[in-house]
């Protein structure tokens, strides 16, 4: 119930690859999201998955079952589109009703189920509304509620929030958590937006370009980003890079040049020689201190913003890949035009060799699963 | 700045006849000097609207060439002048021709073309049917008969209907009447449609149906010609100029065969130059009317033309000579009868089309199409 | 609009300047006269007298009624008829199958042929002996003889509605084919997905949502088709026995062929109240069905 | 996926599409046979659609029988690029107020626009014919122009105007605050934005100006140089006989332009149709 | 130059009177931003500015002008739209040419201002384009530019940024503060994101229902709001609010009792009786701590969120007005189902009377103007 494999799934429109050889396992009950560029092919493979667009090569397995030449209904999935598709001239009842009233459901039953997933979605009250007299959330929810009624084993999701504003996407994100609990289904779920992956997946697959560039829980790929692509696209603001050239690999990590000239050990396990290559070093802004650290980087900012709940700078810095941003827990003393040093530790930082590819980081267990700790 | 006369002529500029009327209009213009004809050829199916309407709207042609059923109307409502003839002039035509012009004492237009009714019968079709291909039914029900041998023995339908909501049904219609001794109006413009020898005609003209190509309502005279030609019709009744346009068959003209009640007849019809008032050039179209339609040069153009002599000229044995064909039309001018001439003409002709197609279809019983169609008639006296 | 300067409120009239200048001299201002006419005797000369309701009284006493009555048959038929064969064209030219183009092209070519030229055409396919449909149903059996399409009653009336179905049925295939395609994709793949086959989101999802589209075209083909005339002038007349006479046909026949100006006027006003009172009770009916389902289509 | 058909599907849908498109084709098929018959072929019983000595004479002949064919087309062509013209002229700036401004009366005033589709030429013809002589303009292009201007309008005001609502707002509001009055705007902004729906209505009014020229080119005009196709295509009628051969030959060529150009612009106007058709 | 006075100003619909007697006065140079929920007036009062709505009431004055009854184009102001309103059949350079086009200024006087704004925002290189082929981002540019070029004096700007994804929008929120320091204008700024509000403004306003509920600077609004409506509305995630009763007001602070019974003093100054009374506690989630403090709260987190960069939990407690957020920094310790006691401290809470106006804040200096350390 509700297993899912890729086995080298691929997928041609014409001349061009957009799909080159996807592998995946997804267990019963796990919600899998698949995030990446626009354009990677996110929304393709969610749609092969469903049956919708036709596979070029490979298999898909579904509980088992071979479902590459099934039709959709026959997969055992639902699928909730991102413009939500409900039929316009249709109540709320009847969209939701809409999967029974195809397979001939009778009357009560199809009142019966239609009830309780309203009630599971609390659109109780609105069932006898046209889809155009909702709001957003209340359309997404009714989208929802259509696919659940079918029980599928498996729920497809095309960026069902991308539509929604911000205020809003939070609060269905933490229902569609609450969802994904009550109906013990497994769940996949497309979107690029990495704040929705990191909250709700519980494995993320990050794609790029028609191939699969990391699968991994969000805090692995936030604190293990395999190459610079994923880690550049997981964790918001994006992570700093700083072109740094390697000294020499030690067992305690790797020492690396900062183009200040000075020196940092990176606590991670080299994979080849470092010594005199250009090496790009990760630290995340909300990683660097104005407390004494490690190293120090000094910065002096062209913007700086103040949410209150932290302080955010933007600085040009030399040797950074683009603009050098630092975010500082509370109401932090920075000003625009105003030098600031910015501390790092190498315990905080990521190291990437020169095609891109991160050396292993060291770090605690609690890290990758803070609620180990509890047990 | 030269006057202009504006002249409408129905149909296009290719007849033979043409030529020679450019020639008269020429010599015309160089005896009037300050005057310019101007020729418009209108294709037949608009042509008579187009003349009317035009005058209607207060800018009428200076001459236009009309069917002469329509001037009684025209007269009526003050849109033509009437053509002064001389008793000389009068003398000219024979009598059934003349009374196709004359209304109220009055003649309201030139005759300028003019035609009889005979049929035509095709004499293959005749000799497989059994029937003798040389002689020609002479009555009713000779007709009937031989067309409903043709239709028996043959592939072919006896006769050839016209009941199409197009003026000719009421055309074919009239020879009926005509032959019967009928009438739609008599000589004090009172109504005498309603007689026992129109309903005789009408129930003719139904029975004929039986033994006519099937549904005689979608046809016109200009259907029943290929029919006629491709020998799917033993016979049919039309004007002269079927004789040159039947290709193919062995065919065979004869006087149209005569009803029960009544003696040898035709439908005689006369197209006419009228002349329009309100023009300005009222006078001057008048002497070009007379012009083109004296003795002499109206045979000119009658002869290039293959029309029908209007008039007993010399030229006439000569036409007869060379075509024997031409006989049975001439020699029905006689026993002609006009077309109704009344101040509604399209009133008049749909009442009786819907007479016969209601007859035809066998909807109405011939006595009550007849009183129905009489008591409509009363409006447009 | 919110824009904001007042002294720019004649904006719209201006620009309405043309529109008004053309329509008023080529159909309010003749449909005064119009309207004037009805009350004279107007007929071939052109002096006239105010006769006050005779020709009204003429029309009544006549076979108007019939006439009335036959008008709305004979566009309800054809209305119908073309959009139901619209409506199939365009489904069958909805389909994604090679050709599709081509196909969709070739629908046109009624819409653009001068319509006077297409009757011509299909009066001589009308011929029992040598035309087209006759001819070919006897090749396959269906008849037995030559059948004359316009020489029976029912038949012509049917010849001349098939005739306008064909004139009118690209329009309204393109049309609806085109509203048909402005729905949104996702719909139909939501529904596949849960199974529903293809006569089922047809019937569940395609004709619901282009229901306006098709109430629109409706109404414009009601209007044309009540105003066909070409079509059965140049077939049958009105013939036969006024079995085709429509009350354009009878207009056109009092006012231009008999040339009686005033009663013709004073049917073309009857036309104008009738069309009129059709459109009011078929946008209320519409605005009502609007207000029962509001359809916020995507 | 949505669109694979399986074989039983494809022979529905090939087999509809053929009925459907014999029906919209057949008397295409038979205008060519019959143009490709000579005219004492043209009778032949039983029916047949091959027949001996077809060939393309007619076309040839036809020039010759009616000279004036060429000018014919060329007449309808203008007036028909004429009346186009005109209808635009009007047509646009209407729609512009109808879609874009508040105004009394506005919906009454739509109304009575699209109302006017109603009245065919049929029933104006009469007085139109008083006015057009009271003017001096019977015989003259504009005759046939003005009154298929006036019933290209109405159509082309309810394209345009449902095409022209979904352009934002907001476009014409910045060009306001950036200082352009409102016919500058409607002439660099609003135009050129709404291209792809002014293309529809112009390809429509074209046809319909094409297509409906008949009766008023018939009523109104009577000096045949002036004459459009239809009309000139009457004079095949004229004759003693109807010579059908060339009838259907000139038919045949003379829509073959209009019939380009919309195998050429068709996509615009099915695009054109559903930017229009969902909204009303 | 660049200063706006709006008096009392008011707008009606028909009978609905959305903007209800407005006064505000901005500086020249200042970034004022307008926040507030959908539908509380923000894009009203700014297109009342902007001239494209009537007032109803009160006076306009830009810079000394009343310019109640002037067209746009004569308020030297510049609006940038939501949607941008680009001309997509014009170049780039038309574009941005447009509002010179109109003026009918000489080509060499044009090509010298559009290159100068296409440089400022770097759009040189995409100057022949037409807008279609832009990405987001250079569009929203391209409208800038648009409005550059007239040298206002105001810059208006209605959620400019709202058709943006989240990264890009982050990009161009930077770029647009660097624009405001550039170009030394004022600018007023409508969103209903108030993340935006928070990083750009240099003072905010916050309208709800058509009045203007509180202004001031970003951290003034984040640490002294004066009522729940701005306290909800400032801050990301929301305030948490809770149900208290009032106890004491003594020169410290107020004492309140929590529901759990727990009393907690908050260092608020109280303007009213307060004892017996039912009061609102407000927390900010990223001021509830796992480490001992004041008081505590026991939750359950029914969902919990590791961004990496910190953990959010959402949790059902007693007496609070709605979901229960904490964030809490890094990768905490939280687990769905397990219960966690979260500490708050007095001088972190904030405290609303019963007509939910805010009891005044006990606050240090830096906390409203950090930079102020630096001086
Ligand atoms: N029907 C199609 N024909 C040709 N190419 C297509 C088709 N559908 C998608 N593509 C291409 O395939 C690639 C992947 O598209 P896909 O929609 O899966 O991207 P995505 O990751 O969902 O992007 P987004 O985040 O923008 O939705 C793109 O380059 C797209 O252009
Ligand atoms: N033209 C109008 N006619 C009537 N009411 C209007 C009009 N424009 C806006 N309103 C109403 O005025 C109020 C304020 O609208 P406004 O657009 O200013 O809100 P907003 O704060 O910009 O909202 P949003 O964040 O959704 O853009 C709303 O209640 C709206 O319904
Ligand atoms: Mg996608
Ligand atoms: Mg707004």
């Amino acid at each position: 119930m509700g297993e899912l494999q890729l086995r080298d799934v691929r997928k041609n429109y014409g001349q061009m690859e957009v799909i080159k050889g996807v592998n995946l396992d997804v267990n019963h009950g796990e919600f899998i999201v698949f995030v990446g560029p626009s354009g990677c092919g996110k929304s393709t493979l969610l749609r092969m998955i469903a049956g919708l667009e036709e596979i070029t090569g490979g298999d898909i397995t579904i509980d088992s079952k071979v479902v590459n030449n099934l039709p959709p209904v026959k997969r055992g999935i639902a699928m909730v589109f991102q413009s939500y598709a409900l039929y316009p001239h249709m109540t709320v009842y009847e969209n939701i009703a809409f999967p029974l009233r195809v397979e001939r459901l009778a009357n009560d039953k199809v009142e019966e189920k239609v009830q309780a997933a309203a009630g599971i979605l609390q659109l109780t009250d609105r069932l006898l509304h046209k889809p155009g007299e909702l709001s957003g959330g209340q359309r997404q929810r009714v989208a929802i509620g259509r696919a659940i009624v079918r029980a599928p084993s498996v729920f497809l999701f095309d960026e069902p929030l991308s539509n929604l504003d911000a205020a809003l996407r939070a609060e269905m994100r933490v229902e569609l958590a609450k969802l994904h609990n009550t109906l013990d289904a497994t769940m996949i779920y497309v979107t690029h937006d990495q704040v929705e992956a990191m909250t709700m997946a519980d494995r993320i697959v990050v794609l790029d370009l028609g191939v699969i560039s990391q699968v991994g829980t969000p805090l692995d790929l936030y604190h293990k980003p395999r190459n610079l692509f994923v880690a550049g696209f997981i964790g918001n603001p994006k992570m700093n890079f700083i072109e740094v050239t390697g000294k020499q690999a030690t067992g305690d990590g790797v020492i690396v040049t900062l183009p200040s000239g000075q020196e940092l050990t990176v606590k991670v396990s080299a994979h080849g020689a470092v010594a005199g290559k250009t090496l790009t070093l990760g630290i995340r802004p909300e990683d660097l201190t104005i407390e004494r650290a490690d190293a120090s980087i000094e910065v002096v900012p062209n913007v700086v913003e103040h949410l209150g709940i932290h302080t955010v700078t933007y600085s040009a810095v030399e040797g950074a890949k683009s603009t050098f941003c630092s975010l500082l827990p509370g109401s932090a003393a920075a000003r625009v035009g105003v030098p600031v040093a910015m501390g790092l530790n190498g315990t905080d930082c990521h190291l990437f060799d020169e095609a891109g590819i991160a050396f292993e980081r060291q770090l605690s267990v609690e890290k990758l699963d803070p609620a180990a700790m509890l047990v | 700045e030269d006057k202009t006369i504006h002249m409408i002529n129905c149909g296009d500029n290719t007849g033979a006849g043409i030529p020679i009327q450019d020639e008269l209009i020429k010599g015309w213009e160089a005896d009037n000097p300050g005057f310019k004809v101007e020729v418009e050829f209108v294709p037949w199916g608009q042509c008579q609207e187009k003349s009317t309407t035009l005058a209607s709207a207060g800018n009428p042609p200076a001459v236009a060439y009309m069917g002469s059923r329509t001037l009684k109307q025209l007269a009526a409502n003050d849109l033509i002048i009437p053509v002064d003839m001389t008793e000389e002039e009068k003398a000219t035509y024979a009598a059934p021709i003349l009374g196709t012009i004359t209304a109220n004492g009055k003649q309201w237009g030139l005759p300028r073309a003019f035609s009889t009714k005979a049929l035509y019968w095709n004499k293959d079709l005749f000799k497989e049917a059994g029937l003798d291909p040389e002689t020609p039914p002479k009555t009713w029900d000779e007709m009937y008969e031989a067309a409903k041998a043709i239709k028996d023995k043959t592939d072919s339908d006896g006769f050839g209907l016209a009941a199409a909501s197009f003026d000719n049904t009421m055309h074919q219609f009239m020879n009926y009447v005509y032959t019967n001794g009928g009438a739609v109006i008599n000589d004090e413009g009172e109504i005498v449609f309603n007689s026992p020898n129109n309903v005789e005609a009408l129930a003719f003209y139904g029975k004929m149906a039986e033994v006519s190509q099937p549904g005689p309502v979608a046809y016109d005279r200009a259907k029943l010609r290929p029919l006629f030609s491709e020998g799917k019709i033993g016979m049919f009744i039309s004007g002269p100029w079927e004789r040159v346009r039947v290709k193919d068959v062995n065919w065979g003209v004869a006087p149209i065969p005569v009803g029960p009640s009544g003696g040898p007849g035709t439908l005689l019809i006369t197209d006419s130059l009228a002349v329009f008032k309100g023009s300005g050039v009222e006078e001057q179209a008048l002497s070009l009317a007379k012009l083109l339609t004296n003795p002499e040069n109206q045979m000119a153009f009658e002869i290039a033309e293959g029309y029908t002599p209007l008039r007993d000229m010399p030229e006439v044995q000569d036409i007869l000579k060379a075509d024997p064909t031409w006989k049975a039309f001439l020699d029905a001018i006689p026993t002609g009868g006009p077309e109704p001439f009344v101040t509604d003409y399209v009133g008049l002709q749909d009442s009786i089309n819907e007479a016969v197609q209601g007859v035809v279809l066998g909807e109405v019983e011939p006595d009550e199409a007849i009183e129905i169609a009489a008591e409509q008639l009363e409006e447009f006296k | 609009m919110a824009h904001t300067a007042k002294q720019k409120d004649y904006f719209p009239f201006l620009l309405l300047v043309p529109a008004t200048l053309v329509m008023v001299a080529v159909v309010a201002y003749p449909l005064f006269e119009t309207f004037r006419l009805s009350f004279t005797n107007t007929s071939m000369s052109p002096n006239f007298e105010y006769v006050g309701l005779e020709n009204y009284e003429k029309i009544m006493s006549r076979r108007f009624p019939e006439v009335i009555a036959r008008t709305f048959y004979w566009m309800g038929l054809s209305v119908g008829l073309k959009m139901l064969i619209g409506m199939l064209g365009a489904v069958l030219l909805n389909a994604m199958v090679p050709g599709r183009t081509l196909f969709r092209i070739l629908v046109m070519p009624p819409w653009v042929i001068p319509i006077a030229i297409g009757v011509f055409i299909w009066g001589w396919m009308y011929n029992g002996q040598f035309g087209m449909i006759s001819g070919v149903a006897q090749r396959i059996g269906i008849l037995s003889g030559p059948f004359e399409f316009l020489a029976y009653k029912n038949s012509a009336f049917m010849s001349t509605i098939v005739t306008d179905v064909w004139i009118g049925v690209p329009m309204v295939t393109i049309y609806l084919l085109a509203s048909m395609q402005s729905i949104s994709r996702d719909l139909f793949e939501a529904a596949w997905v849960d199974g529903a086959s293809r006569f089922y989101r047809f019937r569940r999802i395609t004709l619901p949502l282009i229901v306006p589209s098709i109430a629109t075209m409706a109404l414009l083909s009601a209007i044309a088709t009540f105003n066909s005339f070409d079509i059965i002038w140049i077939l049958t007349e009105g013939g036969p026995r006024g079995a085709t006479t429509t009350m354009i046909i009878d207009t056109y026949k009092t006012a231009i062929s008999r040339f009686k100006y005033g009663e013709g006027a004073a049917r073309t006003v009857m036309i104008v109240l009738f069309l009129g009172s059709f459109m009011l009770v078929y946008f209320m009916l519409l605005s009502r069905l609007a207000r029962r389902s509001p359809n916020n289509a995507a | 996926m949505l669109h694979k058909y399986r074989w039983y599907e494809y022979v529905l849908i090939y087999s509809g599409l053929a009925l459907f498109l014999t029906f919209v084709l057949a008397p295409f098929v038979e205008a060519f046979v019959v143009s490709l018959r000579p005219l004492s072929g043209l009778f032949s019983i039983p029916y047949r659609f091959i027949t001996d000595e077809m060939s393309f004479d007619a076309y040839f002949t036809m020039w010759e029988n009616v000279p004036l064919l060429w000018l014919y087309m060329f007449n309808s062509f203008f007036i028909a690029t004429v009346v186009t013209v005109l209808g635009l002229i009007c047509i646009i700036p209407a729609a512009y107020a109808f879609a874009r401004f508040e105004f009394p009366a506005r919906n009454t005033l739509l109304g009575l626009f699209i109302a006017v589709n109603m009245f065919s030429g049929a029933v104006l013809i009469i007085p139109l014919f008083k006015l057009m002589q009271q003017y001096g303009l019977l015989n003259t292009y504009f005759a046939m122009i003005a009154p298929g201007t006036a019933f290209v309008i109405p159509t082309g005001i309810w394209l345009l105007r449902s095409y022209l609502i979904r352009i934002p707002r907001e476009l014409e509001e910045a060009a306001w605050v950036d200082g352009a009055g409102k016919l500058y705007t409607l002439w660099r902004v609003i135009i050129p934005v709404a291209l792809p729906g002014i293309v529809v209505v112009t390809i429509t009014a074209f046809i319909t100006a094409y297509a409906q020229q008949f009766i008023f080119a018939l009523t109104f005009n009577s000096v045949n140089e002036l004459n459009p196709l239809p009309v000139g295509l009457f004079q095949f009628f004229g004759r003693q006989t109807v010579v059908w051969n060339e009838l259907m030959a000139a038919s045949l060529v003379g829509i073959l332009p209009v019939l380009f150009v919309y195998v050429f612009l068709q996509r615009y106007i099915v695009a054109g149709l559903t930017a229009g058709a969902v909204k009303e």
